[in-house]
């Protein structure tokens, strides 16, 4: 008999459990980095050694998104997206977090993950073609080791799983992370996900950014128990980290990824933030939420928490600031005239994207289409 | 959801409404008539729903009768078998077509073949409610039209409406249908306005309408088509062809009476909905009126729904929808045949 | 706005967690009851105060299910069932809950759940036409508060969220009990059941009938963590009880739906037990297991576990297991009888099965289906 | 599983073996030839499945490419998406056909949408098994026939054999396509036997297959029902009537030149299948064929299948499955018409 893909005994392995109140001690040395409000110890921040050139590209980065968001917003309140949802508030997790993998590791993001494609080199504009209902699929994941957004909510997840099983299977040194909101934890997929990974021992950093909301359901009404605890459950640790401060994201997720690259398993983050707009320009958050709720969450603005973290390196100026917001806005006007020049597809070019081998049959009904199509289009 | 008129006459309340108000009084009337209905799903509270059909209702009704829940489909409507057989009355809502999907198996594997399953003792008295079709400019996974999955699916009603008024009488039918039934909302008619009159006469589950009577040819529609299918004959008749439309209200079963004695009558038939052609429902009824009226039909019958493809992206769906050019088309074509 | 209904503030209340070595100790009172080993210590079972006859019950109904599983196997072999799954090591727990719910619960059975059945008074050889192919559903639930075999795994784990969700809508007082194998904590539907019992605080004890094997895959290529843990990502307490001792079940699961009753929640309880049969007749487990891997469980028989326990109460002499023991084989012969003698219905009555309120053309399609079928019939 | 015969000739090896057999040399084959190709799924690897058709393979080849998983089928799938992605070609199994429909979202919403979705950049070169239909004498949940539910759903290639030589050849073709190929298994004919030849030429994935030629009517057959329609074209011979018995192979697409030429030639037809006939297969095969063929036909097409109604009890499924009898009654109905 063939030695079994290596499973951990579950029966017999001691699963990594939490202190009486806080799942942030579970043991683990990722665990150790945070203090009791889930931010990088000054300690942790030291051993994790990130240099202000590093802080500040991921403040850049942060800006930019945020700048691009803006944009989204604008652009679909100007007719030019059929929707727009915005992730202000996800700068510190989505930016953290893709950054602190390596550019040959695979993400597998949610629908709110822009940032993080942006991250990963991936044109903005090029992206908001999807927004604007020209394409379902606008950047080869291959080129950007970016999977496309995935609209069903949790879904992603066990692509993730079966990815990460391939990168095992090929010992190839990669590791996956997979993005998710708190909502995305109460479907079945997730679970499934989670317990898959554990079981097969998957090179796979599941972050969950809770940002509190699904739609108008509060996190109260959608998950009980903390979903960092949840790990525990299937034998694997998990951190709740402030997801709001990219320092620690980063350095988390970072040390997690190391973690799954050394064949030590699945990881789970999660990432406490807030949803500081609308779930998309399609809701009215007036309807279930009001200003006071909103409020507190305005402190613990990502950019600004991360200016104050390069503040105190007195590795912030002026000058810095300047440059980041110039770029800022090139970059969302750049992504405004590459979305607006965008050529709308030939709609029969639907027909090529079913198969990568497609049936006769199928040919013939692009050619029936476009007989149809050319009177009309001639007219 | 625009404001409605109301205007009372004598026991009779008549107001213009959309369709998506007219769902919302169908849910309010059943919560005020029948203390076992329950309202649940995601973002129904006080949301009302991402269309606002349960507008209001959480408000007047208290979250123990109209709540939220987590996310997670097959439990919603797993949840809603459960409560049913403690004898209430569950209407649970899926928030989009393609998010139907998680609860296929709960469904397809419970709630459908429950009733067999207790030798009949237990009524799977639920309803589920699913926002379908397209045509409102949505990124993907919010335009599918699903109704072939549960069609074939035996154990479970099917219906979905056209207009305001049917969408309140059939709603109202659903919810007091002892049987699970899959009630498919056209959500691009939402926003359509009628005037309808309270209280209104219960709907049959399972009879068709004649939408407009016609002679030429027979044009058969459900759901969003409905309204294409009549602006179409309206078309035609300015052109001196005279269509009949029939609005299947029922997808499963099928009212093929209804179907037959207009095909009868006019010779010929099409038949038009926004899911695939392949496999679509009109397979099913081009199937049974050719067999049925094989030597009575003057033409066979045609078909117009989406191609073999995955719903495309909404800057190029038109193409892809039924619209009045394709079904005079297609009526043309059993003429010229 | 009405008052919401009452789901627990999962941010603010602390999930109950367990020791660094065991989820037994939970702080709650229910896992109090438990030794190391997950038995009832000698404290809590005077508590628990379960009188010797209740106990003689509790050892009658697992002999009488161990004979009527037997009879089960002879059948199936005689070629009288198309399909026997036994259940064989899963007395304890099946007796052991099924009877520590009150006659007003309701229980939600797997497809293993036979000794349940037979606990709550349906008769076996009805229970039994299932498996001889002649119907899908052999009792009415509301009479016997007995939900039907459900055999798409982990999908009745939710219906059970639903009807409890109804019994607290009602406040009628009724806990409610589910049944399940450790296979079915794999899939979504038992997770999604997991945190919607919790976040609706639903009278609902989870039974996971935990025997090691789904079908070949054994517990460790199947869950990672412990199962019983996973019950606190939820945010509700989970105990791991040894699943052989009637006794131990029947404390703890009492325990449980008195706790459901009074409205504290979700309760999960892990009882660890083995499958030392096959999966079912289909099945040929000396494919994947050795008798070396059944052996160590053989001394953890529940029956004869019991039957210790009766007597170190000297509650157990000759005369009272010859009673049982002739008890179970009546029962096992009007089984046999009753099945043996149970009419195929005609195949015209699944077309009234299918609705409460049949639409004109499922009859018309029956009478159909009769006309086409009375020549075959009269041939 | 039966112990096969072997004989060597030259380079072929001719053996009679069943079709449970064909597909695990199959499997092997694909798991020989190509190292990144992987099984995994339920009780595949030790247990062999619960058809015994991954036998072996995981003692030949290890626990790292044939392995079981977890009770998740949504994960099942959705981890062949994965590993597809990572370019390996996962053959993934779900152990029987209602058991597939917990993998029903990651089928319809992913894997048939990827490529798409990819701007085709990412193929889905994977393949689902699933043991369907009945007449095995199961309990509840283990004789559906759930190909519809895969067929409307475009982004998706269908087939099922009927032959130990097409389980081999078409399973073959099925791993090396670039897309998701849902591969259905007949399970009551797992265990016919066939002498086949290998290696044999790759099977084309869109081809239905003449069984048997005939002039006075076409049987239209798939799966397990092509036996039953060979049985009844040797019957009607017997009694003189010559029955053309075709084997569609693939559900999706559909052949329609070999049928048309088929029917065109016999201007009779009668579809059979186990599903329910409300919405089956044949809907789309009737309704295409009397459309294309209108003028050619002597009589509308047939269709046998199951009533409308959930899969019944073991002890009557015979009444409702298709047999050569109701195939001749459809047959006589056509020539009678
Ligand atoms: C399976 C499924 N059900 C419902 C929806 C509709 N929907 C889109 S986003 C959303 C809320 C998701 O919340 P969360 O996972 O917390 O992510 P967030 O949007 O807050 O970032 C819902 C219900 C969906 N896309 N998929
Ligand atoms: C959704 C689903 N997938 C697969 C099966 C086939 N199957 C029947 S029982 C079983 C194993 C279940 O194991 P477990 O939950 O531990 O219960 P046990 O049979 O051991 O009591 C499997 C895979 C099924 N019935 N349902
Ligand atoms: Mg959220
Ligand atoms: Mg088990």
């Amino acid at each position: 008999m063939a030695k079994a893909l290596d499973t951990k005994d579950a029966r017999e392995a001691k699963p990594p459990r939490g202190s009486a109140d806080s799942s942030n001690n579970s043991g683990d040395s990722i665990a150790a980095m945070l203090d009791a409000n889930g931010v990088l110890t000054a300690e942790a921040e030291r051993a994790a050694n990130i240099s202000d050139e590093e802080l500040r590209t991921l403040y850049r980065l942060m800006v930019v998104s945020r700048r691009l968001d803006q944009e989204g917003l604008n652009l679909q309140r100007q007719g030019e997206l059929g929707l727009w949802g915005p992730y202000a508030g996800h700068e510190a997790a989505q930016v953290g977090a893709a950054m602190a993998m390596a550019p040959t590791d695979w993400i597998f993001p949610y629908y709110r993950d822009f940032a993080m494609a942006v991250c990963r080199g991936i044109d903005p504009g090029a992206i908001m073609t999807i927004f604007r209902g020209l394409t379902h699929g606008a950047w080869n994941p291959n080129e950007y080791r970016f999977a496309p957004f995935i609209i069903p909510v949790g879904t992603q997840v066990p692509h993730a799983v079966g990815f990460a099983l391939g990168c095992k299977l090929d010992h190839d040194d990669t590791a996956v992370l997979v993005g998710f909101g708190e909502g995305a934890t109460s479907t079945g997929d997730w679970h499934e996900a989670m317990n898959f990974a554990a079981v097969f021992n998957v090179p796979l950093v599941f972050l969950c950014e809770n940002n509190q909301w699904a739609i108008s359901v509060p996190m109260r009404q959608q998950v009980s128990g903390r979903i960092a605890d949840r790990a525990a459950g299937y034998g694997f640790p998990g951190v709740r980290v402030d997801g709001t401060d990219v320092l620690t994201v980063y350095a988390v997720v970072r040390a997690a990824a190391d973690r799954a690259r050394r064949g030590e398993g699945p990881y789970l983050v999660e990432a406490l933030t807030y949803r500081t707009q609308a779930h998309t320009t399609s809701d009215d958050p007036t309807r279930y939420r009001t200003e006071a709720d909103v409020e507190p969450w305005k402190s613990k603005d990502p950019i600004r928490r991360c200016a104050e973290r390069l503040q105190a390196r007195n590795a912030f100026d002026d000058a810095f600031a300047q440059a980041v917001s110039e770029e800022a806005e090139q970059r969302a006007l750049a992504m405004r005239q590459h979305l607006l020049s965008a050529q709308t597809p030939h709609p029969a070019s639907a027909f090529d994207l079913v198969f990568a081998n497609p049936p006769e049959s199928l040919l013939r009904e692009k050619a029936e289409f476009i007989e149809a199509l050319e009177p009309e289009r001639g007219e | 959801m625009a404001k409605t008129m109301e205007t009372t006459t004598g026991a009779t309340n008549v107001s213009t409404v959309t369709m998506g108000k007219a769902l919302n009084l169908a849910l309010h009337d059943a919560l005020q008539n029948d203390s076992r209905v329950l309202i649940f799903g995601e973002d129904v509270g006080k949301l009302g729903g991402v269309f606002r059909v349960t507008d209001g209702l959480q408000d007047e009704f208290g979250a123990e009768r109209v709540f939220d829940t987590p996310l997670a489909e097959a439990t919603i409507a797993a949840t809603a078998l459960g409560l049913a057989m403690k004898g209430f009355r569950p209407v649970a809502e899926m928030q989009f077509d393609a998010f139907s999907y998680p609860s296929f198996q709960q469904v397809t594997s419970n709630i459908a073949k429950y009733h067999t399953r207790t030798g009949g003792a237990c009524n799977m008295q639920l309803v589920i409610r699913i926002p379908y079709g397209g045509n409102i400019g949505a990124i993907e996974q919010h335009s599918e039209s699903p109704e072939t999955y549960y069609i074939h699916t035996a154990g479970l009603k099917v219906v979905t409406p056209s207009t305001p008024a049917d969408a309140y009488a059939l709603l109202t039918a659903a919810i007091a249908d002892p049987d699970p039934v899959i009630f498919l909302e056209p959500k691009s008619r939402y926003w359509m306005r009628q005037e309808i009159a309270l209280p209104m006469p219960p709907a049959a589950l399972d009879k068709a309408r004649i939408a407009r009577e016609g002679s030429d040819a027979t044009v058969i529609a459900y759901g969003p088509t409905v309204q294409t299918a009549l602006a179409a004959a309206e078309q035609a008749a300015a052109e001196g062809t005279s269509l009949e439309v029939i609005d299947l209200r029922s997808l499963s079963p099928l009212d093929m009476e209804t179907i037959s004695a207009s095909v009868r009558k006019t010779r010929r038939a099409v038949v038009v909905h926004e899911a695939p052609v392949f496999m679509g429902l009109g397979a099913e009824i081009a199937a049974r009126v050719m067999h049925d009226l094989f030597d009575v039909l003057a033409a066979p019958v045609e078909r117009i729904g989406n191609a073999t493809i995955p719903y495309p992206p909404a800057r190029v769906e038109k193409l892809f929808l039924p619209d009045a050019d394709r079904i005079l088309e297609a009526v043309d074509r059993t003429r010229e045949y």
